[in-house]
């Protein structure tokens, strides 16, 4: 029955892909964007990826296509159609897939557990984490610690868009915006029930993203999709009230400071292993018991995290909205 | 076992519900009758589907997380189309009764 | 069955990955390629996401006093996880390209910045 | 504490971490001095790091403690001690001298932006360097390739945008087909970490979806290193970026991707798929001579000098690839030494470029004509990189030549003809460098350049270092030499002929 279910998606999927493809209206292929993100983060769940499946909805289907709305207000709402050159890209692009295809046969069939994949690394992370470090959602344990250094990486990669975002905005609008967008940019301020929903669900938003931050040891969650709830929960307080009330509520000076200060707290937890005697990002020998070690420095990292997304993703946001 | 027919009586309810939105969605003739199919149906569908939910997996925690999913739900809904129609209304759409304007137009 | 939907997966990636990359490579409009490679990446992710299911699994987040309980490969699922964030970072790094660029051309069309660019 | 063990991590972890506090600093004025300090502390532990290795040390580093396959792992060999000798010289040197450069073409409120943007490159391009784990390659490529976006769009000329534009969407590409090559590559063997997937991969290396990984992952990675038809991004990014930033990225960014293009292959696929040494070379030598060919031929009718330089680099890239696509130990060794010593021909004269650039306000060639008479340092600084650059004994850029030509005439009959057409390219890099030196020494000088004076000092001192540097390793070659037939031997070690 899941079977049918999925093939359903995937083919949904592929549909959706085409027509944000054909649409020559930006806004439509902005929206069915994220519409694929959310077929594609159910598609994640029925594949067993529950953090996945919490990320791409959050991150993919939430904050790309705000970022996205946001390009589009300040650039064009049309696309025009294309003139020429279409056929050698749809040649070379068939041919690939051709490829690609023949090559899927070779592999090992899906949910195979003789796979090789599923024999060499993973096994020992599903045998060992409960012994190691002692916390039940094995992604965050692998994410935090085993390669807690792709998600230092993963942390300073947000930081360099964030940093990009704002080095590349801060350079003054060339000409004057247009006096109609003055209105748009306090957004649903003066539509009653919107408001009155919005300010009613905000508080819920911030504790469903706590929840997920904290709750990232035992289920799915963890710092990147607590920092992005959180960060969409107060982009919808920006819209509802003006942008203006939410830079009041946490000025931009703030933003930074929490972008760099969660990346700096990630690298601290790492130079502290280092100091104590340990490696970098060595958990263990922060406490004297290893596993407590492990747990407490996978919280402080996964705080880390969460801070510098969160305030990543809100000073992109600004610097977007701004501009209008 | 009751429960277990009830649960499957509202989930079809609630799918069939859904389905019609849909069809209806496609078939309206303007963007505010369209708009109407998609909502109303899609809020009842929900509450079914959830209940549906709710009644299989018996009492526990997971029934308590239905629940806010299911209050969310219905806030957020009839909000979302409410600045919907306001936003199409604001910018210019005005409703239509006579249908074959609808229709050219959309 | 689930061989069938192992195979269908390959090829929706693939079909969505070169879906992606004509968007990329064939239209003009900068948001366009933009909206393209975030699909690219998103076809990855499915393919890895694909390579992490094992039959009759749940996800990796081990159960209390459940003995012999089949876990899905979490690795593959942590490598996504890093993936997205760095997509969603690089569509967020070209877009401020893009504005910059629509300020500055007036434009995000390929061929009108070509033109306005060229002599 | 004994840092000893930690400089593989300290490597990535100084540059990265003081990222953020460049970023908070106050006055902003301290942005420049703090990059600048933490540049000289990398280049400084690369230093070390390249005499541990020639001692005969080898770093592994288990990032957490865990071991190898499980957690990841950095691991330094001769090849990466040469690259991180490059990425991190290049930084320290260009930013020493940048600071005037920078003044005047960014404004200042942006300025901690920028060199934060540029720590970020320094550290990820040291991150691919150091690291033994193939999805940790991916993570840091993306960030020195976002941060370098960042660097070259701070250009003040509006074609630096879609320039930039054009740079992020081959680069991700380049990245998401890497990405795609190593899950190809997980599926069939279970592993990340390359030593690993080196003795993995050989049970399954006849299957196709192999073959696929080696196809994405070698596609992936010539768009990142710019291997000719792939280069159409470079060229812009380098004429339009900063000029300080072109000297930066022309000196190592590209290599980096070259780096990890001939570690992979040398590594991972060469010693484990049949035939693909064959399949290497027939694929890649076409390609390596005709962007000699070609690109230098571009470089002649280019009328920007950023630009015609920006083309050499794409002709030099073929020359790499050709040294690499020899499959021999002597092939490799020219290739790696050529890494090392374009980087320093074109890092000076970049360098040089940017001298000219501060007083000149334009880098178009009928701009610099005469201008040898006003700036007699710059300019002499110039024509003597760019006689590294073409290959005059006693410069570096002859050593490389020097063992390219000597590798080449190692295949027998048809090495002659390659012999041929490196010459003939040598030619076409003499003519185009030529080109600049005859405007700038035999035009006379357009009425406008009247108050030009000689650059900066501090700019002009690090030009001239970089040129003494390739004197120096014109006339003792040994460093480099060493290191790279040192890597070169490990990488086809267990070549079966």
């Amino acid at each position: 029955m899941i079977i049918v279910f999925a093939v359903f998606l995937l083919t949904l999927l592929v549909l959706t892909a085409v027509a944000v493809v054909r649409t020559e209206n930006l806004f439509v292929a902005v929206m069915l964007m994220a519409i694929f993100s959310l077929l594609m983060a159910t598609n994640f769940f029925i594949l067993d990826a529950a953090d996945v499946a919490l990320t791409e909805a959050a991150v993919g289907a939430g904050v790309t296509t705000v970022i996205f709305l946001g390009a589009l207000a300040l650039t064009a709402e049309q696309e025009k159609p294309i003139v020429s050159g279409r056929w050698l890209p749809l040649a070379v692009v068939s041919v690939t897939v051709l490829v690609i295809i023949y090559a899927s046969f070779d592999q090992p069939r899906l949910g195979d557990p003789g796979a090789p994949a599923h024999q060499h690394v993973a096994p020992w992370y599903l045998e060992k984490t409960a012994e190691f470090i002692d916390i039940p959602n094995i992604v965050t344990a692998v994410l935090a610690s085993y390669r807690g250094y792709d998600t230092l990486g993963e942390v300073f990669v947000v930081f360099a868009a964030c940093i990009g975002v704002l080095f590349l905005l801060s350079v003054p609008p060339v000409k004057p915006q247009k006096s109609k967008s003055s209105d748009n940019s306090s957004g649903l301020r003066h539509h009653l029930i919107p408001q009155v929903v919005g300010r009613l669900l905000v508080p819920f938003i911030f504790l469903f993203g706590l929840y997920v931050q904290f709750h990232g040891e035992y289920g799915p969650g963890g710092g990147f999709q607590a920092g992005a709830i959180i960060a969409t929960g107060i982009i919808l307080y920006a819209l509802l009230e003006g942008e203006a009330a939410a830079l009041n509520a946490i000025p931009k000076s703030v933003l930074m400071a929490m972008v760099c200060g969660g990346a700096m707290l990630y690298g601290m937890v790492g130079v502290a292993g280092m100091i104590l005697g340990g490696n970098f990002l060595d958990y263990s020998v922060l406490h004297s018991d290893p596993v407590i070690g492990q747990q407490m420095g996978i919280i402080l990292i996964e705080a880390g995290v969460g801070i510098t997304v969160c305030g990543a993703l809100l000073s992109i946001f600004h610097a977007f909205a701004e501009r209008d | 076992m009751l429960l277990d027919i009830l649960s499957w009586i509202l989930l079809c309810l609630g799918g069939g519900f859904v389905l019609v939105g849909g069809i209806g969605a496609l078939r309206m003739p303007n963007f505010y009758t369209r708009m109407h199919a998609a909502s109303l149906t899609d809020s009842t569908g929900s509450i079914l589907i959830v209940v549906g939910v709710m009644c299989q997996a018996g009492l526990s925690l997971a029934t308590i997380k239905l629940l806010t999913i299911l209050i969310f739900l219905l806030l957020t809904g009839p909000t979302a189309t409410y600045a919907l129609a306001n936003a199409a209304l604001l910018s210019g759409m005005k409703p239509q009764a006579d249908t074959d304007e609808g229709r050219s137009s959309s | 069955m689930l061989e069938i939907l192992g195979y269908y997966n390959y090829w929706v990636f693939a079909l969505v990955l070169m879906i992606g990359f004509y968007a990329v490579v064939a239209r003009g409009n900068l948001i366009k390629k933009l909206l393209g490679l975030s699909m690219l990446q998103s076809a990855v992710f499915l393919m890895y996401i694909t390579l992490s299911k094992v039959e009759g699994a749940t996800a990796p987040i081990l159960q209390k006093g459940v003995e012999d309980q089949i876990y899905s490969n979490p690795l593959p699922q942590v490598l996504i996880l890093t993936a997205i964030v760095v997509g969603v970072s690089t569509t967020a790094l070209g877009l401020a390209i893009v504005v910059r660029i629509k300020e500055a051309y007036g434009t995000i069309e390929e061929q009108d910045i070509l033109k306005a660019s060229g002599p | 504490m004994n840092i000893t063990p930690h400089l593989p991590a300290l490597q990535v972890v100084v540059p990265i971490l003081s990222a953020p506090i460049v970023l908070l600093l106050r006055p902003k004025g301290m942005a420049w001095a703090m990059t600048t300090v933490t540049s000289l502390m990398a280049f400084c532990i690369a230093i070390a790091i390249v005499s541990g290795v020639q001692q005969g040390q080898v770093f592994n580093y288990l990032m957490g403690s865990w071991s190898a396959p499980y957690g990841i792992e950095l691991s330094i060999d001769s090849f990466s001690a040469i690259i991180l000798l490059v990425v991190t010289g290049a930084s320290a040197l260009v930013l020493i001298g940048a600071r005037r450069s920078i003044d005047a073409q960014i404004e200042s409120h942006r300025q901690p932006f920028f060199y934060a943007a540029w720590l970020l490159v320094l550290s990820g391009l040291a991150g691919i360097v150091v690291t033994g784990d193939a999805f940790n390659i991916f993570v840091f490529m993306e960030i020195s390739s976002l941060a370098s976006y960042v660097l070259i769009a701070g250009g003040p000329d509006r074609r630096a945008l879609p320039a930039v534009f054009k740079y992020l969407i081959m680069g991700t590409i380049g990245a998401t087909f890497y990405l795609i090559g190593i899950g190809l590559i997980y599926i069939m063997t279970g592993t990340l970490n390359l030593a690993d997937m080196e003795v993995r991969i050989h049970e399954v290396a006849d299957q196709s979806p192999v073959l696929l990984a080696a196809g994405f992952i070698t596609i992936g990675l010539a768009l990142k290193a710019a291997v000719f038809p792939l280069h159409l991004w470079l060229p812009n990014a380098y004429t339009y970026a900063p000029h300080v930033v072109t000297a930066f990225l022309a000196a190592c960014a590209t290599k980096v991707a070259l780096y990890v293009l001939i570690r992979f292959d040398f590594f991972v696929f060469q010693q484990n798929l049949s035939g693909h040494d064959l399949q290497f070379s027939y694929f890649m030598i076409p390609l390596a001579l005709l962007a000699a060919l070609v690109a230098s031929s571009m470089a002649l009718f280019e009328r920007n000098l950023k630009c015609l330089l920006a083309y050499s680099s794409v002709a030099q890239i073929g020359y790499i690839v050709l040294g690499a696509s020899l499959v021999t130990v002597a092939g490799l060794t020219a290739s790696i030494v050529h890494i090392f010593n374009h980087a320093l021909a074109k890092g000076a004269l970049f360098l040089a470029v940017a001298c000219l650039a501060i007083r000149l306000s334009s880098t178009q060639l009928t701009d610099i004509a005469g201008v040898a008479r006003r700036m007699p340092w710059t300019m002499a600084a110039f024509v003597l990189a760019g006689l590294s650059l073409i290959g005059v004994p006693g410069t570096a850029g002859f050593i490389s030549k020097w063992y390219l030509i000597t590798a080449v005439l190692a295949k027998g009959a048809w090495g002659i003809a390659l012999v041929f057409i490196i010459v003939i390219s040598s030619l076409l890099a003499v003519v185009y460098i030529w080109k600049v030196i005859e405007q700038a020494y035999f035009r006379e000088p357009q009425q406008a350049n009247g108050a030009v004076r000689e650059a900066p000092l501090e700019l002009l001192a690090v030009t001239w270092v970089a040129v003494l540097a390739n004197i120096y390793f014109g006339f003792y070659p040994a460093i480099p030499v060493s290191l790279s037939s040192a890597a070169a031997e490990l990488l086809l070690g267990q070549m079966p002929q």
